[in-house]
């Protein structure tokens, strides 16, 4: 039985997994880097140990430090958390060299899984559809031809060594395919001197979801439903939500069965999810499989009602799975809001310095996941995600409202953030709607970046507030240029004749 | 005894009236409002306006000139200008160089994309290079058209904070 | 359909009703009194009313300045609360007769489970059962020996005219009813003037434990299960919990049945709660009716996976209730812990003040809703209730073991309050068994009022820590004397050599 | 250079031995801290000793003398005993008054029960009177075995913050 974690990680989930390991009363160690030294996980767990310099690669990302702490403090396992070494196979395989437990999978299936093309064959073999298409090369139109007959129109036609979308090609229509092929190996054949291509299904409203499994150590695999995850940015998930708006039950049954067979074709251990595109038709097909706990987990943890840090140290203590899923049910809508540290009228770009204040929002329905406290100062080397917004709502429309109630109260300052660009989007009316596709943040954009007008007076008064405090710190900075004010004051008071209430 | 207040593009002039333990009389750019006003504590106001009621916080930026404001609905940030702020504004404005657009990455990066090369033509709002930070990806966009004067980025390599990546000159 | 709520209330319920108004687009109406000006739900709401002096007689208590205030604000409804004029059935009836929709029932249902003896007599003709016994006074002692018989020992005799226990005897064997009927009627004589009394069956080892119900206009009744409320100090609640641990599903069922007959009996409209004394066997008897929202609905809420505002509001609306009793479900288990300015060291006297420092508990499971900020300073004028704590749990276990972190990690400093006391009660046997009574707290006391032990250094630490801000303030302070301090510093080191990590 | 500081019951003598940059060196009656100590925000310290992370909160209680503290499992009082502090309880000391209890009530209320009359007798932990205030009861008990010599409230009736309740004369 699992006494003393590790918890390899830092900001928000690193205090979230320290959260669940006090309610089940294990000893936690942090670990940081120079930059982290008064950040929110060192001084939340029961022990912290310096690991190296700021950058991660020699701190978060050092797994000979790591595991030397490991060992320094007594700790019987390691939580990754999610980035970091969280998907890297060799330090899996070393934590159980050195007779620490890894919560997470073994280094078989993380390697399986994070080779592209092994996960492609072995999902193919397991009866779990990929996209339609062919990686390896073409190098005959005919060949091209036939390929295309079996796929079905649309397809993408890539240039093999391509990149930076020379020789790419989309065809939608049948008269176009003989053009478009001949162009894009032509294209290629000049940029990269190859002309060879590889042709795939192109998916044209692609929705991004994925499905939560959960696998013990004695073959029991079960599925906790899934996350729609389409709301994006350059590949950068902002909001989730459980349930999918579009999933019917028939295609959730028959997806989660396809998560199942997935994860027992690797033979995985622990929490992990397998993510899927799924076109408007709702065909589906494998993406890649996440081998840790995903940033989005709290939405699944609150419509199944389960603490998923939990059932993977349990599964670690190699403990038979207590949960089946002829129980599971989704209970309500949830839906994630990831508040970043980013300013979204430059560029997004990432916004590190110091919080000054914050406002959380609270009530039914509502929790917050943060790193952050007023007076922390965020490091410009790790991931500017700092807090995560999780609200429920016992339908999708009250999960909306909420979130919007509750994004409204949260408060930031200090630091650039996309609290209210989240606030936009949750007014948008494509995510309003539910039926919105990866393509949702590009085709909104204008939309998203827009301010909420303010009520009537609503300037003024923010003006007169900035004002009035402006003058009660001259006043104390200076009494007697303040006492000219008043006088002043009076004056005014006495020319307008005075006003009361 | 009156200020200028600066909210966005507005500035606005503003003038105490009265001021009688929480009642406050003010003018905001010559309309009256007159205010239960209520510091509620450090930085915090309570004001009741026609029963109307806002909650504002003031989060002092570098001085006691400079405000991040929030109310329930909305964050603003407001500037009092005074003399120095006068002052600073005049001596920024004869500096104003709007002929070029230089390019840059407020914190270190890596170019995941660079989309343009010396002497390309630009449009206005077309994304010109990709920076990778804190592993999030930004689009540095052409704030008007022109012609790429400068790049000193290469695609997949390392930025310094405030490096100058693409340099446009505007037509 | 109602567009503007007056919340006729303060503290966390008003600011709580104000967010699911928010949620719902409701605008709301704060009013408060002159200690409320900086109150929590004045600053919250969208539009804040004076309405008197602060002593409640004056301000929330006025029904006169209540309806003057919904009148001139334009509010189509008034949401009452719990406490002041929740259960005031002429309010109900004023509100009627101004044409404002009362969120809560009917003044005749009001009036009748406000009034003891009706509301007895009302559910005796129900079918509901009440503790036997009766309400008309004896005057011999064969109807008492014969009244005994029939209810079963023990029993509590009890003076018609009585007070503080004269002429009370508890009765528990066969062998002492004559001897302490007698004693209690020469007693009660000598003391009152009066040998008549009554005689009630004495349940020994109570629990609270009360359901929740529904009913809309439509006469559709369903109750949300019960709360097991009997951790208890001097008849007010401080922890309350769903499920109760006692009770089993055939029980749950048939109290569920008679909570439902309860409201029936009285055309109950509104949210409601059917508060029943139950024993070791779990006899059930009707004790009363609260005809508003109770303090402890959010732990309803969460195992149900239902807002009660917002159900309320639908009802005041004229909707037909959308929950269907067969759908309903308790999912986990909640418990409630309730926060107040009071000082467990000097007799729970409560403990007015100014709030300096707050820290809140977040993470997965957890619901804070609470009225203060810090630099609030709770008026003496109402009651000290400042915050709950709400947390869920798959099972009893781990909301136990997660509101024992909660609470570990909620600080409020300042004034004087029972958190540490409330962390206590989770660690005391017989809480943690779950079959407690109401005598809980008085038989636990010793154990309650005890500190938990500090760690190994931890006071050092503390000293240290207060001592080192010491210095620094003293050093700002007076530069000078900081300046021979520091040389003495030097000298130290020098001395002892200087030490290094 | 060495202080006192009261914590409890308990008074501990202090001494910084040395403090370079965040290591600090201190003993607390004798015994010996090497510890890496950061305030990290006004009135809160992250303190690490021996890699046991502390995370101490400090909220001064009027001035710089007393502090409420808060540590993530515990809650204290603090107080630095400096030469005023010392002069002040010494004088304290001179006054205490230890042959009679005044039972008052430090916020007004209602007399709910008055369970003693003059000239009763009183057991230690004896129940003398119940208040109810802020919509609480508080039962107040005797301190120590006596008599009560004299009776102020009466049952059902207000009574104000302070004011003289029951007096109880020790045995």
């Amino acid at each position: 039985m699992i006494k003393k974690v590790l918890v390899a990680n830092r900001g928000e989930i690193a205090v979230r997994i320290i959260r669940s390991c006090r309610e089940m009363d294990i000893s936690t160690v942090a670990v940081y880097s120079d930059a982290d030294r008064s950040a929110l996980h060192v001084l939340y767990a029961d022990e912290a140990w310096h690991i190296g310099p700021s950058p991660s690669t020699e701190s978060y990302l050092n797994i000979e430090n790591i595991i030397r702490t490991a060992h320094l403090s007594g700790a019987d396992a390691i939580h990754p958390g999610y980035g970091f070494l969280s998907e890297n196979p060799d330090f899996s395989a070393r934590c159980r060299e050195e007779g620490i437990i890894f919560i997470g999978p073994s280094p078989n299936a993380i390697s399986m899984m994070g080779d592209k093309i092994t996960a492609r064959t072995t999902m193919t073999e397991a009866g779990v559809p990929v996209v339609p298409g062919t990686k390896d090369k073409i190098e005959s139109e005919e060949e091209a031809l036939k390929l295309i007959g079996e796929i079905g129109l649309p397809v993408m036609i890539k240039a093999s060594a391509g990149g930076g979308g020379k020789g790419m090609r989309l065809v939608t229509s049948d008269k176009d395919v003989t053009t478009a092929l001949r162009g894009a190996r032509s294209e290629a054949g000049t940029a990269f001197g190859d002309d060879s291509i590889f042709i795939e299904k192109y998916i044209e409203a692609p929705h991004h979801i994925e499905f939560q499994i959960l696998a013990d150590s004695h073959g029991n695999v079960i599925h906790l439903f899934e996350r729609e995850c389409s709301v994006q940015r350059r590949h950068q998930k902002i909001i989730e939500e459980t349930p999918s708006p579009i999933l019917t039950p028939e295609r959730r049954l028959q997806m989660g069965e396809a998560a199942i067979a997935a994860a027992k074709a690797v033979d995985y251990q622990g929490a992990g999810t397998i993510e899927f595109i799924v076109d408007q038709d709702l065909n589906y097909y494998f993406l890649e499989m996440n081998t840790r706990l995903q940033v989005e987990h709290p939405i699944t943890e609150r419509v199944v009602g389960v603490d998923l840090v939990k059932e993977q140290i349990h599964i670690a203590n190699g403990k038979p799975l207590q949960l089946r899923q002829e129980d599971l049910k989704q209970q309500g809508h949830a839906i994630e809001c990831r508040v970043y540290a980013e300013d979204p009228d430059n560029n997004f770009m990432p916004a590190p310095g110091k919080v000054t204040h914050i406002d959380i929002p609270y009530g039914v329905g509502v929790r917050v996941d943060g790193s952050i406290y007023e007076g922390f100062e965020i490091p410009l080397y790790y991931d500017p995600l700092i807090a995560k917004l999780i609200v429920w709502g016992k339908d999708r429309m009250e999960a909306l409202e909420r979130s919007r109630r509750a994004l409204q109260e949260f408060k930031i300052t200090g630091v650039k953030n996309n609290l209210r660009f989240l606030e936009r989007i949750l007014h948008a009316k494509d995510f309003v709607g539910g039926n919105y596709t990866t393509h949702f943040v590009e085709e909104n954009k204008e939309f998203l970046v827009n301010e909420f007008s303010c009520d009537n007076h609503c300037e003024d008064i923010v003006i007169i507030t900035a004002f009035m405090e402006y003058l009660r710190k001259i006043h104390k900075a200076s009494p007697k240029e303040m006492t000219a004010l008043k006088n002043n004051w009076k004056d005014y008071s006495r020319v307008r004749s005075v006003f009361k209430l | 005894m009156s200020y200028e207040v600066k909210l966005k593009d507005r500035i606005a002039k503003v003038e105490v009236l009265s001021h009688q333990g929480d009642k406050l009389l003010v003018s905001v750019d010559g309309k009256e409002y007159a205010l239960d006003f209520v510091r509620i504590s450090k930085g915090s106001y309570s004001i009741l306006h026609q029963n109307k009621s806002y909650n504002v916080e003031l989060i002092p930026v570098n001085g006691i000139r400079k405000y991040d404001v929030n109310t329930l609905k909305h964050t603003f940030e407001v500037e009092i200008i005074d003399a120095e702020a006068k002052y600073l504004a005049n001596r920024r404005k004869g500096q104003e160089d709007d002929h070029e657009a230089v390019i840059s990455s407020p914190i270190p990066g890596k170019v995941v994309n660079l989309f343009v090369k010396e002497g390309d033509t630009v449009k206005a709002g077309q994304t010109v290079i990709v920076i990778a930070a804190m592993k999030m990806e930004s689009e540095f966009k052409a704030p008007k058209a022109g012609v790429v004067r400068s790049v000193k980025a290469v695609e997949g390599q390392n930025v310094e904070a405030r490096q100058e990546l693409v340099v446009i000159e505007f037509k």
